[in-house]
């Protein structure tokens, strides 16, 4: 029998507890061996679960499956704990989505791979070790053998994917489950993980089953999609045909909320993101993009900084996150802010609010010097300096309720009394597209989304002049990002604030944007508006940051895949 | 990493500064007249005010503090009698009652304590960690129950009933072991360690439980996270699983807490010491305490200070040793 | 562990978070679940009462707790419906030739006395228990708060303050750890006024020496939670730093302080037991689990009953406060609250 | 290999005493000061008379022979003058010290010099209050009023290398008691290291000292090469070696006693007695119960008055109180009756002490409440409370439990006693304190002789209240005529007939109420299966190491 790699009939999962989730309900699919498969949906849609229940790692967690799943011939539900370790690994090698938190802290790179080797092959430990230099120069890390000894902290976040799929590579298994792989990466690197599974699809002829939210990464590399929604399948194809011809509206509104960062390819700024009814924007109002300003920010700079610098550490840990950033933002304008992880964007934030102290440099908000406050002398312009954090999760605190947290800068102002300070949290609370009612709701009953809109109402409710958001939409799925996006531009366009949005992904930067500045290792390599910078980009930078967009387009994406074939320094 | 030592080191002379003006302050405070107590009960007023003068007990609180400092770093003179006892820096002084040199009470006293500390240590890492981990392997049946309840009983039984009891049963109805009795390591390191064992076992079945509990919390909050599932989802074995990478990371609070604990146990482990006659610092605190040797008291209690601070400092370094991704500041 | 700054690198691990519970005395300790880590905290005081009472075994043991400060409480109605006083001497019960042993068997068990009596004394130990229970409870509990109360506060003053501060209060914390508690018992015994009630007194010497682990611990759980986005946020707000550690970080630092209180309660109750057997414990005739115990340390053998009640006693209430700890600390555990997650269960088979 | 017993060499051969072995000492406190001039003994003491000998010393025999006083380095226990102020002593010939060098009367003289030093403080009062200049003599180390060190005191005098002459300000009859001291001991001159002496001091008994570690807490004495024994009938000296292991646990030492594996077969103890517990269990173990040495030393525990303080002054209360006490519940928490006989004289029941028996004001075995009740009422007082102040060291003397026992008894009576339990520093600054003393508190006295002397003086002797310093007189009692009769008897040279006046005198004293004794402690004492010849003397109530033979 030429059996399938993969045979998904009727598989239904459910959590129980307090819930009770239904995460996958009777999905069906098979994978042809060498054959690749991408899942794609919004966030909570099931692909993780689906992935995790090819393995059998629900088994004795709880967790309620029926259905079959035959891997590599094996039944995964019926399979004995043995024959399941015995899959795991060899047959079928999984990829986990955060490369930090997914290898052991305390132990060497190289010698986890030769565990994970060991357990299936009783190979001696020093032919383990070998086997893992080898996977590991396979999946191009430079200096492999002497970067085995490394230790996952001392690896960048490229470096660790890297590392991961060198994990799964080692026991040549036939089947490559990734789940998200890229999400935490940079365009660069992701473009570079991408490549690689490719190529290793090709040489190993290997079965990929890739898990993701963003469709553009799938388009990339796999040849059909399931496209996933609340545990279903809603429709499936090759990827081609599902991405130029969406049938579900579902499928539509997914790639229509997709940004683009092609000028004009995607939807063009200020139009919101295609009125599907899917998608529902709290401000749909679309408005003419502001005139696009030229060159530098002439005069009426509402903050403005000039020189500055922040260090962290001293002595030989010393790390200079910013190094000499000049910007100005004016009210009513948006600076956009790329850059790769670690390039010091956050710190530039933090700095632009002045909940960082900068080592040097000027920090002018609107006339004065405000670089040097001390905290106490900066309360009064607390309110007026306004942040929207990157993770929503960590910005809220989970023991106050929403409500409470929207209203806190106002009780801190004590000028309102209690009736007058829920009226504004409520107004607030609408504002954002929040249910005013849910005042008194606790951040764990709130999605995502939900969430970062909480954040971004209890920015509002100070009614500052300059809100910075750190990458607020970074940890979102399309839908969701779409609708925030959506929801600062309205809230900037009428209330005329400057706005500073920071963020890695270019498309979200462009969409959003009437100047941007790409930073990198804390200085800032090009900035202008935003036309300019992606219609002609001037540093090399910056160019190779544009060509590791994934597209849409699998047709493009291959042809830019055999562009980037040169070597990448990592 | 030498910067941080070095801070911390400075930071513990402080510490110790601190520690004797305040115990120089208690001991102070407290009744009982040193000088009759050194004299003997029947003493008349006369040698009571020689014996008063003789331990400069009439200079203010200060000037005797001021004094013992200078003692430490210079060193002291003090009469024999019949000649002068030089005491050489670091001069913690003379003790008021046996007029020996604090110093050398507490190096003679030190090996013992010392021995009784690590020894436990040892006990309670293998013990402790070893039942930890168990139950961590186990959890959620009877072996675990098993541990719980079994490490739990050491720690609710106050010391000197577990020395006793474990004393009653090897050495009195079993007679597996001669009843304890101390032998410097110098001397005769097989009977060192014969003689050592019960009150190592006292001592250390005590604080295991302590340690069990940690190994377990730590490792199964260790089995909680994500590394862990990789291997799972790579057919790696549970005990593999627990065993290698679980362990791991409960080692380094494992550590950190150990080093605090042989620190403290440099006056603490007065209970055991009694028990079972170790002449050791925390006996020479308690009797100290009970005639008001300031000396001995101040002296043993600044050792034990700077053990604690020591093993402070140790433990930082441990830790950041064992995990990497800590950074001292 | 005061030196220990954060945890580096990109991934924001919680390596610190490691150093849970446990501790008794020279508690060295971090956070134990920073609240990032983990998905939402369902930590509304319901939902962790739900989960609590889904436990046999935190239920037993709160039972058993609420059994014994019942039994505490109602000792005098206790001891009147038995007939009996905890310091009424009957020296008709004792064989004053063989050292004042319990007449009969099983420690002179009979119809009056149900638990036997005291050697020596011949005073019923039913009553002794039930009224030291009192004292061990009262000591341990208060004992327990005054070192949380200070640890606390020192430790969130280190966690929030400057450079300058933390150090400092890093220092005091190893003062206070490395400072004798047998010798300030001792002076401060000797030093305050006899009439000076004991049990405040053994209070506040178990608290005033007991506090560095509880601000070590939270200290540590500071550093990591100030370093949150909702601290800055609330920052951003024009709150003060002590509004701040107020409405943001203390509710937060109430799952870590719960969890070592209930290490430090049982641990508490030991530390009364080791000072009453050197001298410096409760005044008598008042009795305390850790006053009996200390003198019935050589009695197991010619009044094992003895020796076996409050020892038991003591174990049962330390098992209960450790138990129901652990259940706490788990429901409070957003990890451990979301018991399903992938991966973090061992097989089934 | 494996943990070894010791010098477990098993009780070979017969009962009869046989010399070689080694004999285990454990005992709880340990010897710091080993300094002759330091200690305080009565008789010598127990290990350091292994070591120290001295002028006299008591007679090594079972029960009341043993409270004899005998000679020692001496030819006999002195030759007083005819008011008994001048003794004159003679050493024996060929006495030595360790070193084989020979002993002189200058040395003897020289020891107790020294220990009039304040750097070696600690001994006993009666030298000081005794020889003639000895109240402002402060030892050889310091210079005199002159300028002069090392000077010498007078009234002792050596006019040759054996003779020794002592001259006092009174008569004392009693001078051969006070001679067994260990400030007899012989020191020379150019020997002594001061403060440092106690760490290897100079044998003259059959014993040197080989160890000293930790401060006492490790002694090894072995055989002394130049002590003659011709020179030395009392001490027997079977043992070889002497192991003294001190700082160990009471109920640690009873268990090994009991047990007596390896080297604990040859044990004793000379400061632990049975506890409570373990007797209560010996009683049922024929083997344990023959291993039980039971003495008695003069010792009485008692509750002491101060009269000063309300309502103590007032007679009819201390009757009362002596009336309600109980001294059985009393005596079980001292440990029951195996442990403490209940006492009604303040003398305790030895010959030697002059024992006369009275009950003025009888209790019973349980206690009289109703009788203090009528008593109380008379006098006008109606819901009595008062503080009884005792020590929180768990000594079963003056310990927490004894004062609830009394408490509880007087509660019966109708009084209300509050306990004031004070750490034993503070308790015994307060109770020997002449102005700042309790009105109410617990107390014990032992003696430094077995004589009605060193009993009643210090507790009645008017002329014996210490403003500042230790004030043992704590009635504060200052009586001519009991002041008198104490001179009087105090020249007794006949130590019988002084003892019948002081036994009359404690009958005398007693009417007073000015204290309630309670009980006179017995030692029960373990000792090693291998341990023969037990004596315990009524000096000292324990067993006697000079005896005892371990093969
Ligand atoms: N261990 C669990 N316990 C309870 N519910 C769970 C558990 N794991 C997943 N779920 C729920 O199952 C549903 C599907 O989750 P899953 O992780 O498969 O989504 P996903 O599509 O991978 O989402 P994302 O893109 O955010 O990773 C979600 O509603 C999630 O809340
Ligand atoms: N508090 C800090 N202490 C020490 N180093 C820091 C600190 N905060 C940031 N850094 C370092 O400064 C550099 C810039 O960090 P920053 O967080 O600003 O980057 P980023 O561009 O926001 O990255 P990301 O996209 O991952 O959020 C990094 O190397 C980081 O490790
Ligand atoms: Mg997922
Ligand atoms: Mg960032």
């Amino acid at each position: 029998m030429t059996a399938d790699l993969v045979e998904v009939d009727g598989l239904a999962v459910e959590f129980p507890g307090a819930g009770g989730v239904r995460a996958v309900d009777g999905l069906s699919f098979t994978l042809a061996p060498g054959g690749a498969l991408a899942l794609v949906g919004e966030s909570g849609s099931g692909k993780s679960t689906v992935a995790g229940a090819l393995l059998g790692l629900h088994r004795g967690t709880g967790a309620l499956t029926s259905g079959t799943v035959r891997v590599g011939g094996t039944d995964v539900g019926s399979a004995s704990a043995r024959e399941l370790r015995a899959l795991r690994g060899a047959v079928a090698a999984m990829v986990f989505q955060d490369p930090l938190s997914s290898l052991d802290p305390y132990y060497a790179i190289g010698d986890q791979i030769a565990e994970v080797y060991r357990v299936h092959t009783r190979a001696s430990r020093r032919a383990a070790g070998a086997r893992a230099v080898e996977v590991l120069d396979r999946v191009g890390i430079p200096g492999a053998a002497r970067r085995a000894r490394s230790r996952p902290h001392e690896f960048s976040g490229g470096m660790r994917q890297r590392a991961l799929i060198a994990m799964a590579l080692a026991c040549e298994p036939r089947l490559l489950i990734a789940d998200e792989p890229t999400t935490a990466l940079d365009v660069t690197v992701q473009a570079q993980i991408l490549d690689l599974l490719h190529e290793l699809r090709e040489e190993a002829g290997m079965g990929l089953l890739l898990v993701t939210h963003d469709v553009g990464v799938a388009a990339e590399s796999v040849d059909e999609v399931l496209v996933m929604k609340e545990g279903r399948q809603v429709e499936r194809g090759p990827v081609g045909e599902v991405l130029r011809s969406p049938a579900h509206p579902y499928t539509k509104a997914l790639l229509a909320a997709v940004p683009r960062v092609e000028a004009g390819s995607g939807v063009p700024r200020g139009s919101g993101s295609g009125g599907s009814g899917a998608v529902p924007a709290p401000a749909p109002a679309p408005s003419p993009p502001p005139a696009p300003s030229s060159g530098a920010v002439q005069g009426g700079a509402l903050l403005e900084v000039s020189g500055l610098r922040r260090e962290f550490g001293r002595g030989r840990d010393r790390v200079v996150a910013v190094d000499g950033v000049d910007l100005a933002v004016r009210p009513g304008d948006t600076l956009g802010i790329v850059g790769e992880s670690g390039s010091g964007k956050t710190t530039l934030g933090r700095l632009l609010v002045r909940l960082l102290d900068p080592t040097s440099g000027r920090v002018h908000y609107d006339g004065r010097e405000i670089g040097g406050l001390s905290e106490r002398a900066l309360r009064p312009y607390r309110r007026e300096l306004q942040m929207v954090f990157q993770d929503p999760v960590a910005s809220l605190n989970p023991r106050r309720s929403i409500g409470e947290s929207i209203a806190d800068p106002l009780r801190a102002a004590g000028t309102l009394d209690e009736a007058g300070v829920r009226r504004r949290v409520r107004e607030a609370l609408e504002r954002v597209g929040l249910d005013p009612d849910r005042y008194d709701g606790h951040p764990h009953e709130f999605s995502g989304g939900q969430r970062q809109r909480v954040g971004i109402a209890r920015a509002l409710v100070a009614e500052p002049r300059v809100i910075v958001c750190d990458e607020p939409v970074s940890a979102l799925d399309v839908t969701t990002q779409a609708q925030i996006v959506e929801l600062l531009r309205g809230v900037q366009r009428d209330l005329g604030l400057a706005l500073v949005f920071i963020a890695h992904d270019l498309a979200v930067v462009r969409q959003i944007s009437d100047r941007v500045a790409v930073m990198r290792q804390g200085r800032i390599v090009e900035q202008g508006p935003v036309d300019q910078v992606y219609g002609a980009p001037r540093d090399p930078y910056t160019r190779r940051l544009l060509a590791a967009v994934p597209t849409l387009d699998p047709d493009l994406a291959r042809a830019r895949r055999t562009a980037r074939k040169e070597p990448v320094p990592l | 990493m030498i910067r941080f030592t070095l801070q911390r080191l400075g930071g513990a002379v402080l510490v110790l500064l601190a520690l004797s003006v305040l115990v120089f302050g208690l001991i102070w405070l407290a009744p009982g007249d040193p000088a009759k107590l050194a004299c003997g009960d029947r003493c008349s007023p006369a040698q009571i005010a020689q014996v008063r003068e003789r331990l400069g007990l009439n200079d203010a609180v200060l000037t005797r503090y001021a004094d013992f400092v200078r003692g430490i770093v210079a060193g002291r003179d003090y009469s024999t009698g019949t000649g002068v006892l030089r005491c050489d820096a670091p001069c913690l002084g003379l003790s008021y009652r046996s007029d020996r040199q604090v110093t050398e009470v507490i190096l003679e006293r030190l090996p013992a304590t010392a021995s009784l500390a690590l020894g436990a240590m040892v006990i309670w890492l293998a013990v402790g960690v070893g039942a930890g981990l168990l139950s961590a392997l186990r959890r959620g049946g009877v072996t675990e129950r098993a541990v719980t309840v079994l490490t739990l009983a050491a720690t609710g039984v106050p010391v000197f009933i577990l020395g006793l009891l474990l004393l009653m049963i090897v050495c009195a109805y079993l007679r597996w072991l001669p009843f304890p009795s101390y032998v410097p390591l110098s001397q005769d390191p097989e009977q060192w360690a014969w003689n050592m064992l019960l009150p190592w076992l006292t001592l250390g079945l005590f604080e295991s439980a302590k340690y069990a509990r940690l190994t377990r919390a730590s490792t199964l909050e260790t089995l909680a996270e994500d590394h862990i599932r990789t291997f799972r989802a790579y057919g790696v074995g549970e005990r593999a699983i627990v065993g290698r990478h679980a362990l791991r990371g409960a080692v380094p609070p494992v550590i950190a807490l150990s080093a605090l604990d042989v620190g403290t146990m440099f006056g603490g482990a007065v209970l055991t010491e009694s028990l079972f006659g170790i002449p050791g610092l925390g006996k020479t605190l308690i009797d100290g305490v009970r005639v008001i040797d300031l000396p001995v008291v101040t002296g043993v209690v600044l050792v034990m200070g700077a053990a604690v601070v020591l093993a402070n400092v140790v433990a930082d370094l441990l830790y950041a040793a064992a995990d990497r991704r800590v950074v001292l500041s | 562990m005061s030196g220990l700054g954060r945890v580096s690198g990109p991934g924001r691990v919680s390596g610190l978070g490691r150093v849970s519970g446990t501790l008794t005395r020279p508690a060295a300790g971090a956070a134990q679940t920073p609240p990032a880590a983990g998905p939402p905290v369902p930590s509304s005081p319901a939902g962790v009462l739900r989960r609590l009472r889904s436990r046999p075994s935190a239920v037993l043991s709160a039972g058993v707790l609420a059994v014994l400060v019942l039994l505490a409480l109602a000792a005098p109605l206790l001891t009147a419906l038995a007939g009996q006083d905890p310091y009424a001497y009957h020296d008709e019960l004792v064989d004053s030739a063989r050292g004042g042993v319990p007449i009969g068997s099983f420690g002179g068990v009979s119809a009056d006395h149900w638990l036997g009596v005291e050697p020596g004394t011949g005073r019923d130990l039913f009553a002794r228990l039930l009224y030291g229970a009192r004292i061990s409870l009262l000591v341990a509990v208060g004992a327990t708060l005054v070192q949380l109360a200070i640890g606390v506060a020192v430790g969130l003053a280190a966690g929030l303050g400057n450079r300058f501060t933390d150090h400092l209060l890093s220092r005091v914390t190893d003062v206070m750890t490395a400072l004798p508690m047998l010798v300030l018992g001792i002076a401060l015994t000797a030093v305050v006024p006899a009439d000076f009630p004991r049990p405040l007194l053994l209070i506040l010497v178990i608290g005033v020496l007991g506090w560095g682990g509880a601000s070590r611990i939270v200290r540590a759980q500071t550093l990591t939670l100030k370093r949150l986005d909702f601290v800055a946020a609330a920052r951003l707000g024009g709150n003060g730093p002590w509004r701040v550690a107020r409405r943001e970080l203390l509710p937060s630092l109430a799952a870590p302080v719960i969890t070592y209180a209930a290490i430090l309660l049982p641990a508490n109750i030991v530390v009364e037991a080791s000072l009453s057997f050197l001298g410096v414990g409760v005044k008598p005739p008042t009795p305390s689990w850790g006053q009996m115990l200390s003198n019935a340390q050589t009695w197991f053998r010619a009044d094992p009953l003895y020796v076996l009640l409050p020892a038991g006693l003591l174990l049962v209430t330390v098992l209960a406060f450790t138990v129901l700890g652990d259940a706490v600390r788990t429901a409070l555990d957003p990890r451990e609250a979301s018991r399903l997650r992938v991966g973090t269960r061992k097989e089934d088979s | 290999a494996g943990p070894k017993d010791g010098g477990a060499e098993g009780g070979a051969g017969g009962d009869e005493p046989r010399r070689g072995g080694t004999l285990t000492v454990l005992n709880a406190e340990p010897q710091t000061d080993f300094d002759p001039a330091r200690l305080y003994t009565s008789g010598g003491g127990n290990v350091p008379s292994l070591v120290f000998r001295t002028l006299t010393t008591r007679n090594r025999e079972d029960g009341a022979a043993g409270t004899e006083v005998v000679p020692d380095l001496a030819t006999d226990t002195g030759r007083p003058n005819k008011d008994a102020t001048v003794w004159t002593y003679t050493l024996k010939e060929g006495l030595k010290y360790e070193d084989g060098t020979p002993i002189t009367s200058a040395d003897v003289k020289y020891g107790i010099e020294r220990s009039f030093a304040a750097e070696l403080s600690g001994g006993a009062p009666y030298l000081r209050d005794w020889l003639i200049g000895g109240d402002t003599y402060q030892g050889p180390f310091k210079a005199g009023a002159d300028g002069e060190k090392g000077k010498g005191l007078a009234s002792i005098v050596v006019p040759d290398d054996r003779t020794i002459v002592f001259k006092l300000r009174k008569p004392e009859g009693e001078f051969p008691y006070l001679a067994t001291q260990t400030q007899f001991t012989p020191v020379p001159k150019d020997r002594d290291t001061g403060t440092r002496y106690e760490e290897r001091p100079l044998s003259s008994g059959p014993y040197r000292v080989v160890e000293n570690e930790n401060d006492g807490e490790r002694l090894v004495l072995k055989r002394n090469p130049h002590w003659d024994e011709k020179t030395d009938p009392e001490r027997k000296a079977y043992p070889d070696t002497i192991d003294v292991r001190s700082g160990l646990d009471p109920a640690v030492i009873n268990q090994r006693l009991s047990t007596g594996s390896g080297a604990d077969a040859s044990a004793v103890t000379t400061d632990t007695n049975l506890g409570p517990a373990e007797l209560a269990r010996i009683g049922d173990d024929k083997e344990l119960a023959g291993r039980v040495g039971t003495g008695r030393f003069g010792y009485v525990n008692y509750l002491a008055f101060n009269p000063k303080v309300k309502p103590f002054d007032d007679i009819a209360v201390r009757k009362a109180i002596s009336y309600a006490v109980n001294r059985t519940s009393v005596i079980n928490a001292a440990g029951g009756s195996a442990l403490a006989e209940p006492a009604t004289t303040f003398l305790p029941e030895q010959k030697a002490f002059g024992h006369t028996a009275y009950d003025h004001f009888p209790a019973g075995k349980t206690g009289d409440p109703d009788k203090a009740r009528q008593l109380l009422k008379k006098a006008g007082h109606q819901n009595l409370t008062i503080t009884l102040t005792h020590s929180t060291e768990q000594n079963r003397q003056t310990s927490p439990e004894v004062a609830t026992a009394v408490q509880e008894a007087l509660k019966k009576a109708g009084i209300t006693v509050e306990l004031q339990g004070l750490e034993s520093n503070a308790f015994n600054e307060r109770r020997w304190s002449a102005k700042k003393a309790p009105g109410f508190f617990l107390s014990r006295w032992g003696a430094d002789w077995p004589s009605g002397a060193p009993f009643l003086a210090p507790i009645f002797d008017g002329r014996q209240i210490v403003e500042d310093g230790s004030n043992y007189n704590h009635a504060q009692l200052d009586d001519p005529a009991v002041n008198n009769e104490i001179d009087e008897i105090n020249k007794l040279t006949d130590l019988d007939a002084a003892a019948e006046r002081w036994g009359a005198l404690d009958r005398r004293i007693g009417e007073r109420a000015l204290d309630v004794p309670l009980f006179h402690p017995v030692y029960k004492r373990l000792y090693g299966k291998n341990v023969k010849n037990v004596v315990i003397s009524d000096w000292t109530g324990v067993l006697d190491i000079s005896q005892v033979s371990v093969k």
